[in-house]
């Protein structure tokens, strides 16, 4: 009763969100007019609209400059991410000795592996994307490794009947088992992704021209009390997120929609 | 419906034999498999299996019958190496039955398909293992499902399939890759009687090219009869054989096999010998 | 006043004394030292103020809590204050507490650097948004390629060819006390100078003006006493704020306040502590709005709040209110 | 194979982290002696060991201090988190049209809504909490979701068939079969609290006395190159996180020991 | 076996009446089960079931025998409510399907046991949703148990349970409401015949005190004559109703009708018109 309709991509499924978006606008509005904010705490929406359109060439090559440190960083964390996993889940020891240092990594706070990052790496788009890879790698982790370890008995048993290799094992088995866990770290990592590389911009990005970021553009709109810009910027950011959340929800349902619960409708 | 091309047992040389060859028991033979005093104890409490004493020469079909719960599924799982035993001492093929993975197919009680394979994959799942080109893999998976009478639901997913459906997929899979060793738990016990029957006979046709040793669960003592070279008797708590009655009901059986007297002598006897056996759990 | 008769209900202690929040621009440090010293001292309490000192470092939120109230007070920089003038927000400035920013370039001395000019084409670690940026970059024309301040000195440590933003009396005194010799050179030589101040929104200023010139008097009064008395009240305060800083810590910063004499300037051109002159403050927002900063023009008259600064302590008044 | 022991908890388990964190130990003193790397550029453990006693009282009060504001945060991020993966599974409506919003909440920059958050809800802990939450409640949100919406066909049958109201599928079929989804999301929630807890510290936090958090010690740290001292508090940070790491740990342990496959054995 | 305090149908005053009283069918009754015209296709493509018309009076046991994939448990699943109709209506107890849902009780094909309740919950658990208190709730879920054999392991999880006596919970699961409605789908199927026939005899004893109407699947033809008071005999691709025969063994039935020259008649009968029906799969 609360599946989304199986086998089709849910383009219907605008209908939601722009209904609650116009909603949220509605509030948005009402919330300027009669709040009583002033516009450097709350712009209103056409405010934002009109500076980011206003600031639409800083906006536009920051966006491109962290679009790129985003696909890098996303890529190398779901690359980085499902290794990992793979590793972790291969044994036991590996499980046991190489998790809490995994771990210890994410929660190590970046204001304190920036220097060292930047030292190896170099002022620029290599460190962001490491710093991004930081950030968004671990759920990727977390996920796929609880995927890869919740093999159903039965199938396990299947595969060790047909002598099958670790390898084998793990394309045919383990890693289509795990995908339910893979696609929702992913996304995730997605939702993480704009984060990190403005974080990353912040701190190991290049912050003039062409080479600034959406995150030296947030800075400076902060700095300044920009406000509309700064929302702007804001959500030109979250714009980056959507499409990587969108990509991997369009992956997800390519992979799953076949056979997975989350998939299907109510029927058969 | 015996089709051309069923796949052969690589591993075997003298597959083109007489058929009827097969059928006197090797007596002679050492045994293929051997259990010798094995018992299976879960967690330290629960002793499932005790004392179980049953030697398999090559080409036996050996069925197992007897109360819900007396551990048949326990024992096809530690001859395929799947549970360790608890004691005793266990040989297949002159090894552990670890060592004999890949020349066995097994047929779980449940249909055990991959959910996001359809039926076609499903079957050819084991010679992709097994490293089968692919051409060879579909023609073989195809002609397995033909067996099984799913010829046309080969693209159908697990879910979109029928309870018995599902199992007949499960045994194209068992028999897909010609095993030396075919392990059965209840394979047909979701089928209604004709289906049954008529994969009872396929099943033995089959066993003419490709000449398994298999030990199989059923509760249909007809079918033990039909199927085996030997019964099992087991009883329950803890599980062990109760009796061992010998078929010799000559090979090839046909479905005119269940129209002798000695069949429905023998289905008789077995379920007396059934009807004695202690533990019965309901 | 719904307080008891028996007092006249003029001063801010018929209702005991009118609280009041200090919100500073870093953590506590000797910077801050004459806030502190004016607490630890009581000469805000002699104004019939309770003031609270509240460190953070929360820099970009701050302008906006005290355009909403939701502190009274808070430390910055007059162009930043200038461009939100600019742009709407009802923000004053009250007194400068440095006549001049102790924002610097912090660099190696093998770097060859000499001038500010010296910076062009050069890679700088400055704070994002930082107003002396724009300037050097439009007004000077030189190319600098700018990456964002991290606040550590780790990669300046480890790079020689490193060149950061720096408060002159914070990081060059760490870095001796680890054996370097940083060169470093005030951005204000650049010819843009603001001031560094104390500043509140409108309507404090509007509403409140007694409370207001009582503790500019007083912050004032705690500045003179820090920098030529005994500074040993305010280290105790900032010591219990901030465990970090040490008295020998502290004596170093001061040291260095006094050498580049931050809240007198440059005596004998005119320059005294809190005092503002029209003149830079004019300057000042022409040079901002001759590198497109400010969305409108404003006024020395908008920006500084005449109405509660001791008259003694304005200078360059060539019209309007002295 | 590679499953842990079934139904003891793993204090043998111990084995693999020691000996790998002997051998990171050593890896690290060989960079430290051979790198060439100055102090305050790599320090050498027992020096970390060293300052971080010698800074005994600044980090213990920051410990008390960001742990605070971890448990407050932590809880908001399970609770806020539960109650919002309930409401978008509880239908389809809430799922397309709320989830975007959310989504939209997390991908907002922190530095964005920090001066609202301020304004809101003061300088201070309520703050650094608000902060945690939005650092760390997302994982649990899309891994929750996941979960509730991925319960087995069948048995959704039964509970129709039993005509089980909304609240008992939800309390009896679906909360327990989205479990081990959940307990993936709080490990990755739990190893993000004391980054968003610190990172909320130097946004929100008050720098002075007893109010100051570890995120403040760390920023002082590093801006005054006390760079042993700097990553003895960063050790201190994952301290925490590993507390709650291995809270969450035993909770899930516990929680699912009996039934679900990754704390099973091979057997069985 | 038959055990003091098992669950009466709480709907029902009339529980107490002889229990003989229950034997003869009402046919005058208005129908409580009601197919008309369904039919059933999945995707657009596959045509599962068409045209079927049934009509069970209260008190009926209607038994669905058929060929593997014919379409039982997707009509099981109709009238349950699980699956919507493609075609036709069908009314349950005066209304749609989804109205009666809390009326019945269903031993799906598959045990689908909740994995972490251990066995005495599963079966407890229809109570629960039912609000029944506590107490009460564990003592019939122990009955339940104990009627199907399973008293010893309440503790078990469903992974620690071997394929039959997962059914068996199932099948106790099912009965511990006391449902009006009773849809069973091949739910001794995984049993031994001796487990098998005293639970087929345990389950005419409970109905004589819980009166439900009851669908059953099965692939024994013998179970069927045995349990039911009629058996419709499908057909597959697409499922329809190939034959209905009504079963008029006199209730209580008892290990002796078993015996009666009768109840081989009809076996004999059932079993030959089944092996008439066309769409055999295999
Ligand atoms: N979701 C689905 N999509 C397509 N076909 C389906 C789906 N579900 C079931 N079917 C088809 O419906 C037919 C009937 O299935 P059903 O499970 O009702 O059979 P059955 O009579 O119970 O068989 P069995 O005795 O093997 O359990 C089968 O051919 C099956 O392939
Ligand atoms: N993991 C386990 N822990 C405890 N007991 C177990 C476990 N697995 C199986 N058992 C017990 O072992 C016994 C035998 O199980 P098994 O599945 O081998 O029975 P079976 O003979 O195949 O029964 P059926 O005919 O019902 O399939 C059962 O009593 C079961 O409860
Ligand atoms: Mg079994
Ligand atoms: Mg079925």
């Amino acid at each position: 009763m609360n599946k989304p309709a199986a086998k089709s991509l849910p383009w219907r499924a605008l209908a939601w969100p722009s209904a609650f978006g116009i909603a949220m606008l509605a509030l948005w509005y009402a919330a300027v007019l009669w709040g009583g904010l002033p516009e450097y705490q709350l712009p209103a929406p056409h405010r934002v609209v009109a500076e980011g359109l206003n600031e639409a060439p800083t906006l536009w090559s920051g966006l491109l400059q962290t679009l790129y440190a985003c696909v890098l960083g996303f890529t190398a964390s779901v690359a980085g991410g499902l290794l990992l996993s793979i590793l972790l889940a291969s044994s036991n020891w590996a499980y046991q000795g190489i998790y809490p240092y995994v771990l210890m990594l994410k929660m190590m706070p970046i204001i304190v592996l920036a220097p060292i990052i930047i030292i190896w790496f170099g002022q620029g788009i290599a460190s962001i994307t490491v710093i991004t890879f930081l950030i968004c790698f671990f759920p990727i982790v977390a996920n796929t490794t609880m995927g890869l370890r919740s093999i159903d008995r039965d199938l396990a048993a299947l595969f060790q009947v047909y002598a099958a290799t670790p390898a084998q094992s793990l394309l045919h088995l383990r890693i289509p088992a795990a995908l339910p866990y893979f696609f929702t770290g992913l996304k995730v990592a997605a939702a993480l992704t704009p984060i990190g590389a403005l974080y990353g911009d912040t701190v190991a990005g290049m912050g003039s021209g062409s080479q600034a970021g959406l995150g030296f553009v947030v800075v400076i709109f902060s700095s300044q009390l920009k406000v509309p810009a700064l929302y702007a910027a804001a959500f030109t950011a979250c714009a980056i997120g959507f499409l990587f959340v969108g990509l991997v929800n369009l992956l997800s349902w390519w992979a799953l929609r076949r056979w997975h619960e989350s998939y299907l409708g109510e029927e058969a | 419906m015996g089709r051309p091309g069923l796949p052969e047992r690589p591993t075997r040389a003298d597959a083109g034999a007489s058929p009827t060859a097969v059928a006197p028991l090797d007596r002679g033979q050492p045994a293929l498999i051997e259990l010798a005093g094995v018992g299976k104890t879960f967690d330290g409490r629960t002793k499932v299996l005790d004392g179980i004493d049953l030697a398999l020469p090559r080409g036996e079909l050996l069925a197992l019958i007897g109360p819900s719960g007396c551990g048949k599924s326990t024992l096809l799982k530690l001859i395929a190496g799947l549970v360790r035993q608890s004691a005793g001492r266990i040989v297949v093929g002159g090894g552990a039955p670890a060592e004999a993975e890949g020349k066995l197919g097994f047929v779980f009680q449940d249909a055990n398909l991959l959910p996001w394979l359809n039926a076609l994959d499903n079957v050819a799942l084991p010679l992709k293992l097994m490293g089968a080109p692919k051409a060879k893999r579909r023609q073989t998976a195809r002609e397995m499902l033909d067996m099984v009478g799913l010829s046309r639901v080969p693209d159908h997913y697990p879910r979109e399939l029928s309870g018995g459906m599902r199992m007949r997929v499960s045994i194209a899979r068992a028999l897909a890759t010609g095993p030396e060793i075919l392990l059965l738990d209840e394979p047909f016990g979701a089928l209604d009687e004709m289906t049954r029957n008529s994969l009872n006979e396929e099943l033995l046709r089959l066993r003419e090219q490709q000449r398994w040793t298999a030990v199989f669960v059923t509760h249909s003592v007809s079918e033990a009869v039909f199927l085996s070279s030997r019964i099992a008797v087991l009883a329950a708590n803890p599980g062990r054989v109760h009796t061992t009655k010998r078929i010799d009901l000559p090979f090839p059986r046909t479905a005119r096999t269940r129209e002798l007297p000695d069949f429905h002598a023998l289905v008789a006897e077995v379920t007396r010998s059934l009807h004695n056996v202690p533990g019965q759990t309901a | 006043g719904s307080g008891p008769a028996t007092e006249p209900a003029a001063g801010p202690a018929a209702n005991g004394p009118a609280k009041a929040v200090l919100q500073t621009d870093w953590y506590a440090q000797p910077e801050h030292g004459g806030f502190y010293q004016a607490l630890a001292k009581g000469f805000y309490a002699e104004e019939g103020l309770d003031v609270e000192i509240r460190p953070g470092a929360n820099m970009n939120a701050i302008p906006q809590m005290v355009a909403l109230g939701r502190v009274d007070f808070a430390l910055g920089a007059m162009d930043s204050l200038v461009i939100q003038r600019a742009r709407g927000i009802p923000l004053v400035s009250l007194f400068p507490y440095f006549q001049h920013d102790p924002q610097c370039v912090l660099f190696h001395p093998q770097s060859g650097i000499k001038r500010l000019e010296d910076l062009d084409g050069r890679e700088v670690m400055f704070q994002p948004g930082m107003i002396y940026t724009d300037f050097l970059q439009r007004a000077m024309g030189l190319d600098l390629k700018l990456l964002p301040m991290d606040w550590s000195l780790a990669r300046f440590t480890n790079d020689e060819s490193f060149v950061q933003q720096c408060f002159l009396t914070s990081e060059p005194v760490v870095l001796r006390r680890q054996g370097f010799d940083p060169g470093v050179i005030p951005m204000s030589e650049s010819g843009f100078d603001p001031y560094r101040h104390v500043y509140a929104n409108d309507e404090l200023v509007a509403t409140q003006p007694e409370m207001v010139a009582g503790f500019i008097r007083a912050s004032i009064r705690g500045w003179r006493d820090f920098m030529n008395g005994d500074p040993t009240p305010a280290f105790g305060l900032i010591m219990q704020n901030n465990p970090q800083q040490s008295v020998a810590l502290m004596e170093d910063t001061l040291a260095q306040m006094k050498r580049h004499s931050l809240t007198e300037g440059d005596v004998e051109a005119g320059e005294a502590l809190g005092q503002v002159n029209l003149m830079r403050v004019r300057r000042l927002v022409q040079q901002l709005d001759d590198i497109g900063l400010l969305d409108r023009p404003v006024t020395a008259q908008e920006i500084i709040a005449l109405s509660v600064l001791p008259a003694s302590l304005v200078v360059g008044a060539s019209h309007g209110p002295g």
